[in-house]
Formats: C-alpha cells, structure tokens, sequence
C-alpha cells in the first residue's frame, strides 16, 4: 500500500515531444524553503518546471470543526492559531464578524488600540517576511536585523497582552485589559526607531544589485490572474490593484486615519517585495496617528454574558499581512457557532501557483513562493 | 533454588565483561548503539555532543518562529553549540519538534526521525507536540495526540509557545541529561 | 558596454553599503540576553500557566471552587474540587489539577473568575525530561509550596533557635506543621502592609 | 468597471427568473433545491431562508450582514451566474459548504469580492443532503478549484466536472468527511 503511494507520488518519467524526459521532485513537506509543511510536487524538465502541484494539508488542525464545537467565545484563542504572525488582525477579523452579528458596541477607545496592536503585528509579521525571504534567496543577515526589530515589537505587545505570538487579547466588545502609558511611549519610540531602521534596509537589501537582479521580472501574477484565484494583499497590489479592504470596505477606526495603499504594477516579485516594505512604512503612519488620536475612556463595551448570536450568516473581512482574511459564521441563534468558514489569504494566494510558476526554473520559483509570503497553518486552517 | 540458577549467570556474564558496568552507573546511558565503552572516552564524547547539538531544521507551526526567535540575535542559541540547523536529517542530532503534528504528517516526521543517525534526541517543543495541545477535542480526526506516541522524547518544553528562554532551558536540559551533569546555572522563576 | 559597467559600478556601490552597515553594528551595543546568567524580566501581564492566589490577608486561597474556570476553558484543562469546611461561609479549593500541555494560555480562566482567586505565573522557562509534570500541575500543592517557602523566608533565625524570636511570634513558631499556616500568615501579613504602602 | 448593485440585481433577475419553461425544468430535475430558494415549504426551523415568498434574488443590508448581494441558485444556474459575476469583474472569495442536518439539505455558498469597489456577492445553493452534487465553477474562476476541492473533502459534496477531486487537506487515504453534522470522529 505504502509503496504503491510511494511510487505514484514519485512518477516515471515522461518523454516529452523533443526528447527530454521529465522527472518528478518532491518539495516538502518538511522543507527549508518552503516555510513551513507544505508540500509541493513539481514536475521537471531539467531545471524547469513543467507543473507544480502544491499539496497541502500537512498541518490541518481542525479549525473550522472547533468551531462547531465550542462557544462563540471560546473559540478565540483559534483565531490566533491560524495565522501566528498576524494573530492580532485574525483575532479582529472575529471579533468583528461577532460583534456585527450579535450587535455589540464597542468603545472607540477599544477599537484604536485595536488598530494600534494589529497594525504594530502587521509590521512584526512583514518583518520575519523579510527574514525569512531573504534567507529563501541566500542572505541570512537581513534575518538577524529583522528579527532584531521585532523583538521590540514583541516586548511591547507582551506588555500588554502576556504573549509573544499568539495574542489573545481582544475580546467581544472590546478588550481584555487597557494600556499603560508605557505602552503608548514605548510605541512611539518604536516608531521614532523604526523609520531609520527601514532606510537602512532600503539601502542594504532593497538598492542591492544582486538582490533587484533576483526579483526583477521573476515571477509574474496579473491582476487578472489575481481575480481568477482570488489572491489578495501584497500580490494584487503587486500588480497593480489597489486593493485593501482597510480602504474598500473600510472597517474599524481605519477611515478616520491617513495611509496610502502602496501599489506598484510591475507584477513581479519586486513589486510584491516593495509593497511590503511600503507598508511597514504606511503602519508606522497609522500607529503614530492612532496613537495621537487616541481617546480616552472605557475599553470594553457592554456584553452580555454569554455572548449569543441571531440566527443568520454573517460576513467580515479584514485585511491581514497576507491579504484579505474573513470569516463566515453561520448561526442557529444557540451559544454554539453553527458553522465556522475561514476564508484565508494564504490558501488563494498559493492556489494560483501552479499557474504562476509554469515554465519557471526551480530557484525562481522558491523566489516566488517567498513573495507569497505563505503561513502554512493559514492555508491548512 | 539457588544452586540450579547459578549456572545462567555466569552464562550470562560472558558475553559483556567489558566496562559496560561501571558505566552504566551513571544516569543517562551516553550511548546505546556502541558494544565497546570507554568510561573517560564516552565522557568526552557525551561532552562534544551535548556541546554540538546540531538541530533540524523543522519546523512546523507557531513555535517553529519562537524557534527562529532563538535563533536570532537576542536569544542566539549558538552559544550552547545549537545554533546550525541543518536541512537534512543526516546531519542533524537533535529534532526540535516544533508544532502540531496531524495524521497526514505524521508518516514524514517518523521518517525523518528514522533518517537522522544515532545518537539522536528529540525535543517536544510547545503543548502541541507533548499532547495535541489545545486542537484535542473529542471526536478529532487529525492532530496526534503528543510526538512521543510516534517516538521517544527526551525533553518536554511546554507553552503555547514558549518563550525562547524556554527552548534554550530545554537545550540545556537536554545537555544535562546527555552528560549527566549541568554545566550552566539555574535560572529561578520570576 | 554602458550597462555593463554600470552594473559593475552598482555592484561595488552595494557591495560598499552591505560593509559600512555591518561595520557600524560593531559599534553598536549587544543586543543578546546571555541567558542563564542574565535574563529578562518578564512583564506585568506575562502569561504563564495559571497559579492560586492567596489572599494577602489571610494567606489562603481566594479559590471558592466554583468551577466558573472549568467552565470557561476552550480545552477543557481545568479540573477543580472544593468542599465546605465547617464554620467557614463558602466552599474551599481542595484540589486544582491543570493540565498545561493542553493549555492555551488564552486567560479565560483568570478573566471569569468571581473572587479573583487566579493569576498568571512567571514561569517562562519550563523544560523537563519528563511530560508528566506538565500534565498534571497541583496548583494546590504548589500553593501549599509556597506558603511554605514563605514561611521559611521570612523567619529563618527562629527556625533554628527558638528561644529568642521577636515577641509576636513565639506562639506560633513553636508549632509544627499543623500549624504552618499561622506562621504563613503573621509573615505574610507585614509584606502586604508594605505592598499597601 | 465597478458594477452598481441595481445593475446587478437586474441582471441576476434576468437570469433567475427567465422563461417559466426553464423553470420548471429546474424543478424536474432537482426538486428539493428549488424548494430550497424560494418558496420553502420544508419545516426546517433553522436555515436563514424564510417562510415569505423571497425574491430568489436581494439586496442586503452590507452593514449588518457584510455582504450586499445573496442569490439563490438552482444548481445549473451558478456556472451562467459565475459567468455574470466574471464579466463585471468580481473575483473568487471562497466556496463552502453548510449542512443542514435537520432539513436533510447542504447548502452550498459562493462568495465573490470586487477587486476595487465594496461589493461582496454570496450566491447559494441547496441540494438534497445525500448525494449532494453540484457543478464545477473551475473553468469560469480556476480558483473555485482548491475551494471546491475542499468543500469535497469536508462535506462530501461531488462538483461534477472538477478535474481532481482526491483528498485536498485530509490525508490521502481518507474517506470521512468531517464537517458533516453526523461526523463523529475518524477511525
């Protein structure tokens, strides 16, 4: 039985119409360059793939099932499990959905700080992107550097909710404790702190020849291609689609605060990368906004007890690191979800990789797998 | 009832009269795959490899990045020898089981683990990998309920994740029970 | 041709900043935590697993054994036993079992508890060679650890010679174990009124 | 390009509500689904549709519901709906399954996003429980692909004209279908 699996999985060979004969390689599941347990079967021509088939599901933790399975409120520390690095916009994401539904009211002190974490754990995630990217590609430093940096981030985030990665710090109506004034200075000292630290990135990695040389035209995604699969975040905007649902559907405090879109339309995995290097610049901008603006008052609303939800299906997208991230719930009016959709960046933006990726030789590729910045949990849920 | 027994031992003894005794008084046996032990040669051994343990690179789910977090700067594993994580199981001592392991998964971890050559060590990194953590529930149909129901674990570093601290704590725990004795301090909790 | 040697030019531009970068760390401070000779302090909020408080008052547990935590957990990792002792109004925690490796440190516990009896711990560098103590932590013995350590901190002279304590408490400091808990609380006591303020 | 919802609203009318020839070839064919939009005489207590006669087509409140557009589909009509959706440049969100055990029904939702406006369309169908089966979207969107796959994998519902629909996130040899209400537990 093994064997026979074996050897389907690793295929004959197949002669090609001029002679060649085609090979198949396993990448994964358990691969360094492929950030985590995913598992992609490529079909070779040499150097150049000929197909490659993304399996995944090697790290399927259940998370749509837990969801039928415990009460509303107690499925929020999944919500941080999905995708770690941007445990804060996954948890919002959530929150949201449940507050829409059940018709909580949440203070706006709440929802700053709210944008204030999510968008300093948007910088946390994009910056072990740029590690781990790089380290893809063949530099390690730019990985100390970023990693550097974002242990300021964690320390801040830990002064607050008690955790370094998977926050479980939002609550239905608001939030589990408020911030110290040591939070918001450690914040804009953060702030003062990153922006030299983006040049410096700018000028080691991002103006470095052998690097613009890797990027340049490698792996192109249109924004056709992007429709078709419903890829979303850094790769639309990578190609040429200002498209944020902080912007489209506007949620939260994020229509009162002043950030660009980062858009730039080459549709390679330059532009992907530079997406995501504007807009730790653009996070930067909302959390010294928000921060500014911050009101006082209350940070949890008034909540029910045992948080219920009207029967119906509800909505809610938000934009995380990886793009747009929303959950459906669906809801039979008892304490328990009735159904949990998670619908996850990281799963649209791989499925367009066996379009993506044909034709393309295999360092290529791992280039533009890098650029989709996948979690793998994300895609398996 | 003595006296018929008495000829089985010394069967027995035959074959090992080599130092395996004396060795074998202390705790942790530095190595089982050799039939021939030195007692100060095995020490020294003992001391190179809990000096050099050369992880894989595996990781798996959220503690895959507390692990990157120890390696990088702050928290710089590679003052415990830890630090070159190797891609393949060949070259690897010590597997850092860092995440959920579920059913689909299950097959390729057993087989890195029998890939990597002896003397081998794993550490069970986050509640995940000792138990399932918290994606157990009754009636779960993927998730494994802790690594050590695939292979044995030496070191059980618990947290959801842990902190890096943790995972350096565990690296240490694992070279105390390597060598038999621990060479840095303790740190109290706070 | 041009483009060729622009390259190049590029080339040694960048390879120029790559050096004056790295350069520049050497002199900037040492970002390592030397670990188990230094470490950090972890924060206010820091979550670890779930310990008993005691009431700084009395040095018991807050605990009322009312189950709202077994109640509120996502992982079901709580198991809580209480009985009611004769003359006391409400139930008292006898057994507090958490098993941690299913845990999720998500503090729902600590959030729904109506006395306040529970609180993270500090313990961020757990690592052992064995599961079983992780899977079933004895928060009422660890508690009961305590006050004992507590006990012996904050009295370590009249320990040893019994003759000379300081008046308050010689009555108590005679007992033995019975009485354990009464030391625990005429030491507790000042360290709460220095806490106060 | 961005599309307005009376825009749209019209055109999916147009498309339900054609010819009355059509539709009652839509109730030969699969009775139960065209129950499911419309009319509802099932004594389903809890699926969202309601008892009054509901327009196979509306508008939604977007603020309380996060979604602007919900249709109800006979199962040959999502492909010429997806197509519509296409043409105005919506994108693929995400396919799902809900199964509603107590009316026997598996209800089978497609959300679509607009790249650049607000817009977010939910197209449904509802299919008798067992056996459900319902026509591949992946030649309109090769998005649908993945999602279809693994609204197969969950619900056990076959998207006839899928090219693969073998284990996506479930292991190979699995025959379960766990997000089925009746699942409880895997051997």
């Amino acid at each position: 039985m093994l064997l026979e699996k074996l050897q389907s999985a690793v295929g004959a060979g197949v002669i090609l119409p001029d002679g060649h004969e085609t090979f198949v390689l396993n990448l994964g599941p358990q691969h360094p360059a492929t950030h985590g347990v995913l598992r992609v079967k490529l079909t070779m021509d040499g150097e150049y793939i000929l197909r490659a088939e993304p399996v995944p599901g090697y790290i399927h933790r259940m998370q749509e099932k837990m969801g039928e399975n415990r009460s509303w409120s107690k499925y929020l520390p999944n919500t941080s499990r999905i995708d770690y690095l941007s445990a804060m916009t996954y948890t919002h994401a959530y929150v949201l959905v449940v507050e829409r539904a059940a018709g909580i009211e949440v203070p706006p002190r709440a929802e700053y700080l709210r944008v204030i974490t999510s968008e300093l754990n948007r910088i946390s995630s994009h910056l072990v992107w740029f590690g781990a990217f790089l380290l893809d590609l063949g530099g390690f430093t730019p990985l100390l550097y970023a990693f550097d940096d974002r242990e300021k981030i964690l320390d801040l985030l830990e002064s607050v909710t008690g955790s370094r990665l998977t926050y479980c710090y939002y609550r239905f109506g608001g939030l589990c404790n408020d911030v110290d004034a040591e939070f918001l200075t450690g914040a804009r000292e953060f702030v003062a702190y990153m922006r030299p630290r983006l040049a410096m990135y700018r000028q080691l990695v991002t103006d470095n020849i052998i690097l613009r040389k890797r990027l340049e035209g490698i792996g192109r995604i249109d924004a056709e291609l992007c429709r078709k699969y419903g890829a979303t975040g850094p790769v639309i905007r990578g190609a040429g689609v200002a498209n944020d649902v902080r912007r489209v559907e506007p949620y939260s405090v994020y229509p009162l605060l002043d950030f660009k879109i980062p858009v730039y339309s080459e549709c390679d995995c330059m532009a992907r990368y530079l997406v995501r290097m504007d807009e730790m610049e653009q996070s930067l901008r909302i959390v010294e906004q928000a921060i500014a603006q911050l009101p006082e008052g209350p940070v949890m609303g008034k909540v029910p007890r045992v948080v219920k939800v009207p029967a119906g299906d509800y909505y809610h997208a938000v934009e995380a690191a990886r793009g747009r991230f929303a959950i459906r719930i669906v809801s039979d009016g008892k304490e328990i979800p009735y159904r949990i959709k998670l619908r996850t960046p990281s799963f649209s933006n791989l499925s367009l990789f066996e379009e993506a990726s044909r034709g393309m030789m295999l360092p290529d590729a791992l280039a533009l797998m890098g650029s989709l910045d996948l979690v793998i949990p994300d895609i398996d849920r | 009832m003595e006296t018929p027994d008495q000829p089985s031992p010394q069967v027995n003894s035959a074959p090992n009269p080599t130092p395996t005794g004396p060795v074998g008084d202390g705790e942790p046996a530095p190595d089982c795959s050799s039939i021939v032990r030195f007692a100060k040669l095995d020490e020294l051994l003992a001391l190179g490899r809990a000096n050099s343990l050369w992880p894989l690179t595996f990781g798996l789910a959220c503690c895959a990045i507390e692990m990157m977090a120890a390696g990088a700067s702050r928290f710089d594993i590679s003052r415990f020898g830890a630090e070159v994580f190797r891609p393949s199981p060949r070259q690897a001592d010590v597997m850092i089981v860092a995440g959920t392991i579920n059913r689909k998964m299950a097959l390729a971890v057993k087989t890195l683990y029998d890939q990597m050559p002896e003397p081998k060590w794993v550490i069970a990194l986050g509640n995940c990998a000792i138990s399932g953590g918290p994606f157990v529930f009754p009636g779960q149909y993927a998730v494994v309920e802790g690594v050590d129901k695939l292979f044995p674990v030496d070191v059980y570093v618990p947290g959801c994740p842990p902190r890096p601290e943790a995972l350096i704590e565990g690296i240490l725990a694992l070279e105390e029970k390597i060598t038999g004795k621990r060479r840095w301090p303790r740190v109290p909790p706070q | 041709m041009k483009r060729v040697i622009l390259e190049i030019v590029g080339g040694f531009k960048s390879l120029l900043t790559g050096m004056r970068i790295t350069l520049q760390q050497f002199f900037k401070k040492d970002v390592t935590v030397r670990y188990p000779h230094e470490s950090l302090k972890m924060t206010k909020r820091y979550r670890g697993h779930v310990v008993l408080l005691r009431d700084p008052e009395t040095g018991k547990s807050l605990c009322v054994a009312c189950k709202s935590c077994e109640k509120a957990c996502p992982s079901d990792c709580i198991v809580v036993e209480g009985i009611k002792r004769e003359g006391e109004k409400k139930k008292s925690v006898t057994e507090f079992e958490l098993d941690f490796t299913r845990c999720s440190l998500c503090g729902s516990c600590v959030e729904v508890c109506p006395s306040d009896a529970l609180g993270f711990s500090k313990d961020y560098n757990l690592a052992s060679t064995t599961k079983a103590e992780f899977v079933k932590i004895d928060l009422v013995r660890r508690m009961e650890g305590e006050i004992a350590a507590d006990a012996a901190h904050a009295q370590p002279q009249p320990a040893i010679p019994p003759e000379n304590p300081p008046g308050g408490t010689s009555g108590s400091a005679a007992g033995g174990t019975p009485a354990a808990t009464g030391i625990q609380t005429g030491s507790e006591k000042p360290a709460g009124q220095e806490g106060k303020a | 390009m961005t599309p307005t919802l009376d825009e749209l609203n019209q055109a999916f009318l147009r498309l339900l509500t054609p010819a009355p020839a059509l539709g009652t070839a839509c109730e030969m064919h699969d009775a139960t689904s065209c129950e499911g939009k419309g009319v509802s005489p099932n004594p389903a207590p809890t699926p969202p549709p309601t008892s009054a006669p509901v327009p196979p087509c509306r508008i939604v409140e977007g603020k309380t519901k996060g979604y602007h557009f919900d249709a109800d589909l006979a199962p040959d009509q999502i492909v010429p709906a997806g197509r519509l959706l296409d043409e105005r440049g919506f994108a693929i969100d995400a396919v799902t399954g809900v199964d509603w055990l107590a009316a026997g029904q598996m209800e089978i939702v497609y959300d679509f996003y607009h790249p650049v406006s607000v817009l977010h369309v939910v197209l449904r169908c509802r299919v008798p429980r067992e056996g459900a089966e319902v026509p591949t979207l992946s030649e309109v969107f090769p998005g649908a692909n993945w999602h279809e796959r693994e609204t197969h994998d969950f619900f056990g519902i076959r998207f006839t004209g899928h090219p693969d629909l073998s284990p996506f996130l479930l292991p190979e040899d699995a025959d379960y279908h766990p997000l089925r209400k009746d699942f409880t537990g895997a051997a």
